[in-house]
């Protein structure tokens, strides 16, 4: 039925590698999504050597944030922004990006203009996060 | 499918609605979504564009041809509206945008002037933003208090609560929805105007979403004031309706200044014209007025009986199907309740579950529903909601509860 | 007919406007009263029709496709304003139902958090009631003071008299119109925003009139609110706009309550969306949205220059044929003025002057024209206007003068 | 052009036979059109044995004020109140009430709806008059 969730999304919905809150961490961003309730707080430990996130939403939103786990750990502030953009470029337009690897498997959000939001909340929560590193 | 629906086309009624025709990814758009907006009817469509093709000009101020068949025909919808709803005459409607409107125009003028710092308004667990929102503005701006009326499991006004919160006497306003947008639940309107009145209070009905489904009478309700908009009633956006009780009207100041709500101007002071006009001020929704006309002559002419009859059993047959889709719930089990059913599915995020049925041409709606409170009160941050009206199929539904399915899969 | 108009097919235009074919008491159709409001193109009435049959549904809240075109067509239009009047930002447009509310909304929010007791709205002579009356409303409740600034014989603004209602220091907005809708005078809103500005003051420019004849740059003008109706560009009743820039609307508490303009909502406390959405409570103007972007494409395609000048020659040669009328009297005589002509006629009322127009078909509109003390200024109560679109012709403006020469004769 | 400007109502218009303030009265009515600015006050003598009016307005509201005097002096508050009812119906339906004499000049009037206020607006004033009596 939809390419979108079948391809990867709930593979990271039903076992997200990277969900739960650290008992300790440096820093931490939060997004909400006014519309419908999503939710999602980004811990960074270790300055950015590990990254959880806490997740409350839709699965697009979910697997989202762990992919986006497992993009950006370990990378700089600068890095990431970049990849922040990349990727907000990817489900915007819906066309991959060679260089985001396993992102690209939301590439087919675009087709859904008011989920795009849902894709980006973590990101948006990850750079919030790393202000307050 | 065992129900059959006597006495009802809804084949032929669904010609009447051109966007039923629509294909939505390549399939038939099922649209389940009317609770939010319904879709219009060609005689709508078509009395919009005769305004503007052959009959428009600005209304109440011109002396010419055009001018006046226009005010005619605006002014005739108000007798429309007053007679659709059985108000006691047609200077009880005031003509807003929509039913946030209304509410926020009784909240401003009659709240301001008719409530005191420390009188109560009482609202439910289930209302709409907008009959909580105003009532919130008002308290915070002009110091009355706010007060919630417990809901049970059910999805039904909690009497007991309803009896606490009126306990003290100070309650001087029950704003109460007739039917909720997430839960389908009608409320008692009647008896719960009576026991507001026996207590000393006003009732602020909003029939926002009763209004399209079942016959009313404001003055069999003892409503004081009663809302709604245009655009569910298969109307067009921008026009709405406020109507509350001539005396009530009379004592109430204005709410925005301008054109056409003015006795006389002066520098020093000026004076209002009587209600109706004096709540409409500037150039009004002229042609969506005359829209709204001609829509409640397309319900009136189908027949609400008849409405209620075909969406009574659209419900029944949703709520015997739906059920049998492992995983799902639907929230709210009323006695009495209409054709707008959220549902909750486990491991299926309820924006998920409206994007899968997207892609299948299936409408339906998913999120809080302008109700946040209530979904806290439900424990759930959002459901999906299917929503009923009078050219939604059996066959709809069951396309719905297979595309669910499909859902159920996809998540299992 | 020594002036003809080049580069400006009229004809053709006219084409656009069903209406214009429309025949009155057996006459054909003569609508000089455009500023009261305009006709519709066919492009408008096209696009309202196509969201009705095959694109509609709420806005914003949906996640299936009927909802998410939708909300993009809406939401397109916030762009068209914004670069048709030359915003810096699409989030500084709030959509209203007309000026009236856009001004109204000012005076609730800004006037009653802005200002203080005290603090001065100043206003011209020549205001129309919805540039009025909701600052007398603010002065009434919340104790600010209302000075109105003097206009000149010639129906221009007094320049000594501003100089004098801002001398104390106190006033902190000044409230004008941009364009006369009695005497067609167009103030120099650049020099008063400067003016304003350096006195400490913010200015709302009503360009209900202006917007139509007029290209808009609210940041050349550096105006802080500026307010206008589709209806009058020849877009649909039940839209209007607000323009405000955005420091000034960031700080400014809601206005109506309800769905769409909330971030969260609590029993306890609600918080409110950015803006534009947190002044755009319920569903809104959908359809008369997308009908006010199509009349914004229209006359841009057009160009506002090439109207400006069309009407240019319909009003000088206005001014040169009218006054050759025995007992015809022009009000106003501003050196920058546009196609708004108010005239009174010795012995005829205006009404009586609009009435036996009628007869010929021609429409003009008398009376105070929602500008009560305006004609206490004249020394007049009630004047008759002719008012000019890009759809006027030279020879309806001789149809005018030979129907105004016939009433002249009854009257003699 | 207009049958009704043509027929009765301009004589009055021009020459109203009983126009004017008198310098004393019995009672006093006034009427007010919002929409127009017309004003009309009937002034009461000698318990309505003579009437007059003082009249701002449009030449339907001067016209009818003047026929209006000429049809109710001397009658008695129940006959005017009989009248005023017979007048409104022949402004409303155009149709001529031959009891209504020259008053039936203003049935064109029936074709202008948002004059029948002008029409009328004298005869609201004299009752108002009638009462303060
Ligand atoms: C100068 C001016 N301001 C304000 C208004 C009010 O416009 P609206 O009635 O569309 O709110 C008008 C039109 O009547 C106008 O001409
Ligand atoms: C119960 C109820 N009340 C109020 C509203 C608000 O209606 P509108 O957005 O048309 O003002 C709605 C619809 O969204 C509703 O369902």
């Amino acid at each position: 039925m939809s390419e979108l969730y079948e391809r990867i999304v709930l593979e990271r919905v039903k076992r997200p590698r990277h969900a739960g809150r650290p008992a300790q961490f440096d820093a931490r961003g939060q997004g909400a999504n006014r519309l419908c309730g999503d939710k999602v707080s980004i811990y960074v430990t270790r300055a950015g050597m590990q990254l959880h996130h806490e997740s409350e939403g839709c699965a697009i939103m979910v697997a989202s944030a762990d992919l986006m786990v497992d993009a950006t750990t370990g990378k700089t502030a600068a890095d990431i922004h970049a990849l922040a953009q990349a990727f907000a470029e990817v489900v915007t337009t819906g066309t991959e990006n060679p260089a985001l690897g396993e992102l690209n498997a939301l590439a087919g959000v675009f087709e859904f203009p008011s989920r795009i939001g849902c894709a980006t909340l973590p990101w948006r929560a990850l750079e919030e996060a790393l202000q307050n590193v | 499918m065992s129900t059959t629906l006597q006495t009802f086309d809804t084949a032929a009624l669904r010609e009447d609605f051109p966007i039923l025709k629509e294909k939505v990814h390549g399939k038939d758009l099922v649209f389940l979504d009317s609770a939010a907006s319904a879709q219009k009817p060609r005689v709508v469509i078509d009395a919009m564009v005769h305004v503007m093709e052959a009959q428009y000009a600005n209304v109440h101020r011109g002396l010419h041809y055009m001018s006046e068949k226009t005010s005619d025909a605006y002014e005739a919808v108000r007798d429309k509206v007053a007679a659709f709803i059985n108000a006691g005459s047609r200077d009880e409607i005031v003509f807003t945008r929509n039913a946030t409107e209304s509410i926020n125009l009784v909240a401003y003028t009659w709240g301001r002037s008719a409530l005191k710092p420390g009188d109560v308004v009482a609202v439910t667990e289930m209302e709409h933003h907008a009959n909580l929102v105003p009532w919130q503005m008002l308290r915070d701006a002009h110091g009355t208090e706010l007060r919630i009326i417990k809901i049970t499991d059910a999805g039904e006004i909690d009497w007991n609560s309803l009896e606490e919160v009126f306990a003290d006497g100070r309650v001087k306003l029950l704003a109460v929805t007739q039917m909720s947008n997430v839960l389908g639940t009608y409320t008692p309107v009647e008896r719960l105007a009576k026991f507001a009145h026996a207590h000393g209070a006003k009732i602020l009905i909003d029939g926002c979403q009763a209004v399209v489904h079942r016959q009313i009478d404001v003055r069999a309700m003892d409503a004081d004031f009663f809302v709604f908009s245009g655009h569910k009633l298969y109307g067009p956006t921008g026009i709405g309706a406020l109507y509350a009780k001539a005396e009530i009207l009379a004592d109430m100041p204005p709410f925005l200044g301008g054109g056409d709500m003015i006795a006389s101007v002066s520098y020093a002071k000026s004076s209002w014209a009587k209600p109706p006009h004096r709540f409409e001020a500037g150039t009004p929704a002229i042609i969506e007025t005359i829209g709204l006309g001609a829509a409640i002559d397309y319900v009136s002419a189908i027949g609400l009986p008849a409405i209620a009859a075909h969406e009574q059993a659209l419900t029944e047959h949703a709520l015997a199907v739906l059920p049998n889709i492992e995983g799902l719930r639907i929230l709210g089990t009323a006695q009495d309740r209409g054709g707008v059913i959220s549902f909750v599915m486990k491991d299926a995020h309820a924006h998920d579950i409206a994007t899968l049925l997207d892609r299948q041409g299936i409408a339906v709606r998913a999120g809080h529903h302008c109700a946040e409170p209530l979904m806290g009160r439900l424990g759930v941050t959002s459901t999906a909601r299917a929503s009923f009206a009078l050219y939604t199929t059996l066959e709809e539904i069951d396309a719905l509860a297979k595309g669910l399915e499909r859902v159920r899969k996809i998540f299992a």
